[in-house]
């Protein structure tokens, strides 16, 4: 294989040299539990002092608002299941969308095995929730509304400052699952009217195995790891220091390089853009043409399948991803691609290629000759081309 | 995630493509699951001559397709039509769990093909008189997911 | 500070080189997200199959048994939560003890006030359950028993496989909380009985942020964190595996030395456990005097307080704790000294030294010679020592 | 988690130990809440000419108890008795929130010494009127915990 180009960031992304640096510190020299009270140990709690701080500066929150977690996962469970336990004599309404992570769906779908009702909204062919919609959705009892800052799938950033409007209006709790927008576009929790936001250091280049939930001060969900006194009492567990600094200095770097950053991968992903549907026919862009994370390309091709063309595309060195990581290994075309009103069998041909700070113009303009081919390829095998 | 066997036929498939004027012809699956399968047969005296396979489907179709394909060529009626999809498993060196559908499907392709043929010609097939040409795989199978 | 002597392996522990060594190459080159089809992720999922393999194999498990998590917390919780949630039909009683970890406290604690009721099983002087004790305890609807394998603070190791047979004969899920003990003394679940058993990795000069749960098969706990098809649907979130990787080798070193690392810490630790009343006169053992924790040392103190004995120490170089890490910075003497009988003043003197692999005999030597120091340095400030 | 001049008076401790025939001597807290303070008063025409403590009780506690006989020692009984807890703390440069409760008692302890003075000479002490001797400042502090 002469060339790699990873095009799937957001899965995941590589570990900065520079967090490895920071973390491997931690992992062997200053190896302290920071709850301890020797100066090996204050050292570590010092640190973590600091990486709250860097932390709770990129999104305008204040450092006793910054809970760190396992991952970002966690974070989405601990603030639905959380607020839904301590303010369920307030009601037993959430509201949440359609095109949510798992995260979210699946913990949405728990509660309402638990006397929970759930209000999932429709989201229009760019994956955009209305506000109208919203404001329809609101009960007497509406507790929660739950609505991502942008898509996995397919990129698309919310109107999360309108939607946090309305939620601060009608008193409702407002949470963001800010997974894949985090680092990679400005957010300011304040501004935005948010009230708890999810994070996850993977996706910025930090260590897998660290999240962070934002929490408002004067809200306070039931804990989902009840334990030690750690995080404020909010959160037990050993504090995963090497991992926590990993995680700060990638959002350190995340602010200070996120201006030219978006700049950089904006140009890239609008070259796939412009180039794909220029040299493959029946190429259908999904998810919004404008409001969406600069990393993320989405793209349907008629006639093929999925699998089969992430498979080709890694044989030559492309790593790409169709619908998201986590139901890849699944049949069924994502529930996002449904939500959006894609057809099943145009669903099934979706291609997500992620970008990052160290994708090139070469690796796009490669990936767009192979991707010709390998569509080619594929349609010429499809008895649905009649191309 | 697939053996060697099933990545060489999914990276050089054999027998892709269309026959003219096909002596029987069976399409299975649907677009809607993700996966059709099109098998075209050449017969001549009973024998299998020729056949290609076009296929909208995932990594294990494609190379369930072409191996069934393989598996027939040559053969007889009669041989052809005892191919299960055990045996396109077995010589693919194994498929995951999830994706033996795949396998079903490619059997069931060749089966609809051979139907097609004997219903074209009148002949009975051994074998093949209880096939239903519109059996959907999907049904059965998308409760592992 | 001339020397250090690293003494608190029980709070957490130094990650050993070779564990760094082998995270990485997952930070900066293997990153791939195994729930991907690219070989790029298959080879990350493939070496999680390994790591499960290595894991299961420490305490005769099979890999199908073996569910990673984010720490030894989460486990716990997961464990104890999830069994009661989905297993409250058949009863709503939990049996543990009073000298379990936070992490099993807090999480009950939880449970009782949504309608569990939980019996606390009371300690000998030496840590010691009764057998006795726990079968009176017993009721039809008991569904769970928690018993920790080796208390943090004092050392001392549970009757586990009589527990868990008794647990088996009357139907009762039994969990172990073995964050102590795993890695560190000879586990089998088949033969002790165990259904469920928590581990975490930073215990054993792993990294921290992994956690481990054994889950026997048949047993289907409720997910604490929904979400992605992780770890078999069973615990969501984007696998660590840099972490995990990490971990298994720590297993991996820990299984091939544990013989000759139970003899050598063992070593030390009778050595501190005889030179220490042998130098200073009203010290007190806590804990079981041999079936206790190779690593674990325990003293009381008469007439001085911890907190000032922990920080002279650190002035020695030596890393030492008083009670729990989790509880330090508190000011009640810890829940497992209470339970063990010990008046409020001498509980508050106490002293836990825990060894590791790369402790030595001049470290114990040197600990002991500071150590009388300090303690008489410390009583004759003491307005209680009259001596 | 200390301020350099904690960590030195804790390092360091100034006065610690007893004056035999004090003029006063306090006592204060109780072991079961983990801290004792005691301090021995030397009074001559109302000036502290000399001051010890013996301390049972954690970092702060004995770096209150050093800072706060530093504090009073040479001052007149009318200053030494306006001696609060918080100029413990500033003095220390700090002390944590949890923390704070030991000043108290090192506060509690000279009052409880120069009361004993009073009962014993007979005197008046200004400040002192509503002094109660066996106040339990864990009462209140536990809460925190
Ligand atoms: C007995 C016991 N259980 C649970 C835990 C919690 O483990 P972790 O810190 O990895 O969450 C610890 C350590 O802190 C422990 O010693
Ligand atoms: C939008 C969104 N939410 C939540 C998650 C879960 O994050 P993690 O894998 O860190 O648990 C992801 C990524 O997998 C995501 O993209
Ligand atoms: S063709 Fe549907 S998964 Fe293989
Ligand atoms: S003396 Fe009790 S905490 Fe300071």
């Amino acid at each position: 294989m002469e060339r790699r180009v990873y095009l799937d960031n957001a899965a995941t992304t590589m570990v900065r040299p520079e967090v490895v640096e920071t973390m491997n510190e931690y992992f062997t020299e200053l190896y302290g539990n920071p709850s301890s009270i020797y100066d090996f140990g204050q050292k570590a709690k010092k640190a973590l002092a600091g990486a709250r701080e860097t932390v709770a500066g990129l999104i305008n929150a204040d450092v006793d608002e910054i809970y760190f977690t396992g991952c970002g996962s966690e974070s989405d469970n601990w603030a639905i299941k959380g607020v839904a336990e301590k303010y369920c004599s307030k009601g037993k309404h959430i509201i949440t969308s359609k095109i949510e992570h798992h995260a979210i769906l699946h913990t949405c779908e728990y509660l309402e095995k638990n006397g929970f009702e759930v209000t999932y909204l429709e989201v229009d062919e760019y994956g955009m929730v209305s506000l109208d919609d919203l404001n329809d959705a609101i009960r007497e009892d509406t507790i929660l509304i739950s609505i991502m800052f942008a898509n996995n799938e397919i990129g698309t950033i919310q109107p999360i400052k309108e939607i946090g409007a309305i939620a601060r209006e009608k008193n409702i709790f407002f949470h963001t699952d800010a997974v894949q927008a985090f680092g990679h576009v400005p957010i300011d929790v304040e501004e935005m009217n948010i009230d708890m936001l999810s994070a996850s250091a993977h996706k910025i280049h930090g260590p897998k195995g660290v999240g962070m939930l934002y929490i408002k001060k004067g809200i306070r969900p039931e804990n989902l790891i009840h334990g030690g006194a750690q995080e404020r009492k909010m959160r037990a567990g050993t504090e995963n220091v090497p991992g926590i600094m990993g995680f700060a200095k990638a959002v350190e770097i995340a602010g200070e390089t996120m201006e030219e950053s978006i700049g950089k991968t904006t140009a890239l992903r609008d070259r796939l853009m412009k180039l794909i549907p220029e040299k493959i026919e029946n190429a259908k862009l999904n998810g919004h043409p404008t409001s969406r994370l600069p990393g993320n390309v989405n793209f349907s091709f008629e006639f093929i399948e999925g699998e089969s063309l992430l498979l080709y595309l890694d044989m030559d060195g492309i790593s790409a991803s169709s619908g998201s990581a986590c139901t890849s290994g699944a049949l069924d075309p994502s529930h996002v691609l449904m939500a959006i009103g894609l057809p099943h069998e145009i669903a099934h041909g979706s291609l997500r290629l992620s970008l990052s700070d160290f994708n090139t113009e070469e690796d796009v303009d490669y990936t767009v000759e192979k991707l010709v081919n390998v569509v080619d390829r594929l349609r010429q095998m499809s008895p649905l081309y009649t191309g | 995630m697939y053996t060697e066997e099933v990545m060489d036929h999914f990276r050089n498939p054999r027998n892709v493509g269309e026959i003219e004027n096909a002596d029987g012809i069976g399409e299975v699956g649907n677009a809607q699951c993700g996966d059709i399968m099109k098998i075209y047969l050449k017969i001549d005296d009973d024998i299998i001559t020729d056949v290609k396979f076009l296929t909208f489907g995932c990594g294990s179709a494609i190379a369930s397709s072409s191996m069934a394909t393989e598996l027939i060529k040559g053969k007889s009626i009669d041989e052809a039509v005892e191919l299960t999809n055990k045996a396109v498993v077995d010589a693919l060196g194994g498929l995951p769990k999830v994706k033996v559908h795949c396998s079903v499907l490619a059997e069931q392709a060749v089966k609809a093909a051979l139907h097609n043929y004997a219903e074209k010609t009148g002949k009975t097939i051994k074998g093949l008189e209880d096939f239903d040409p519109d059996f959907d795989v999907h049904e059965h199978e998308h409760e592992h997911l």
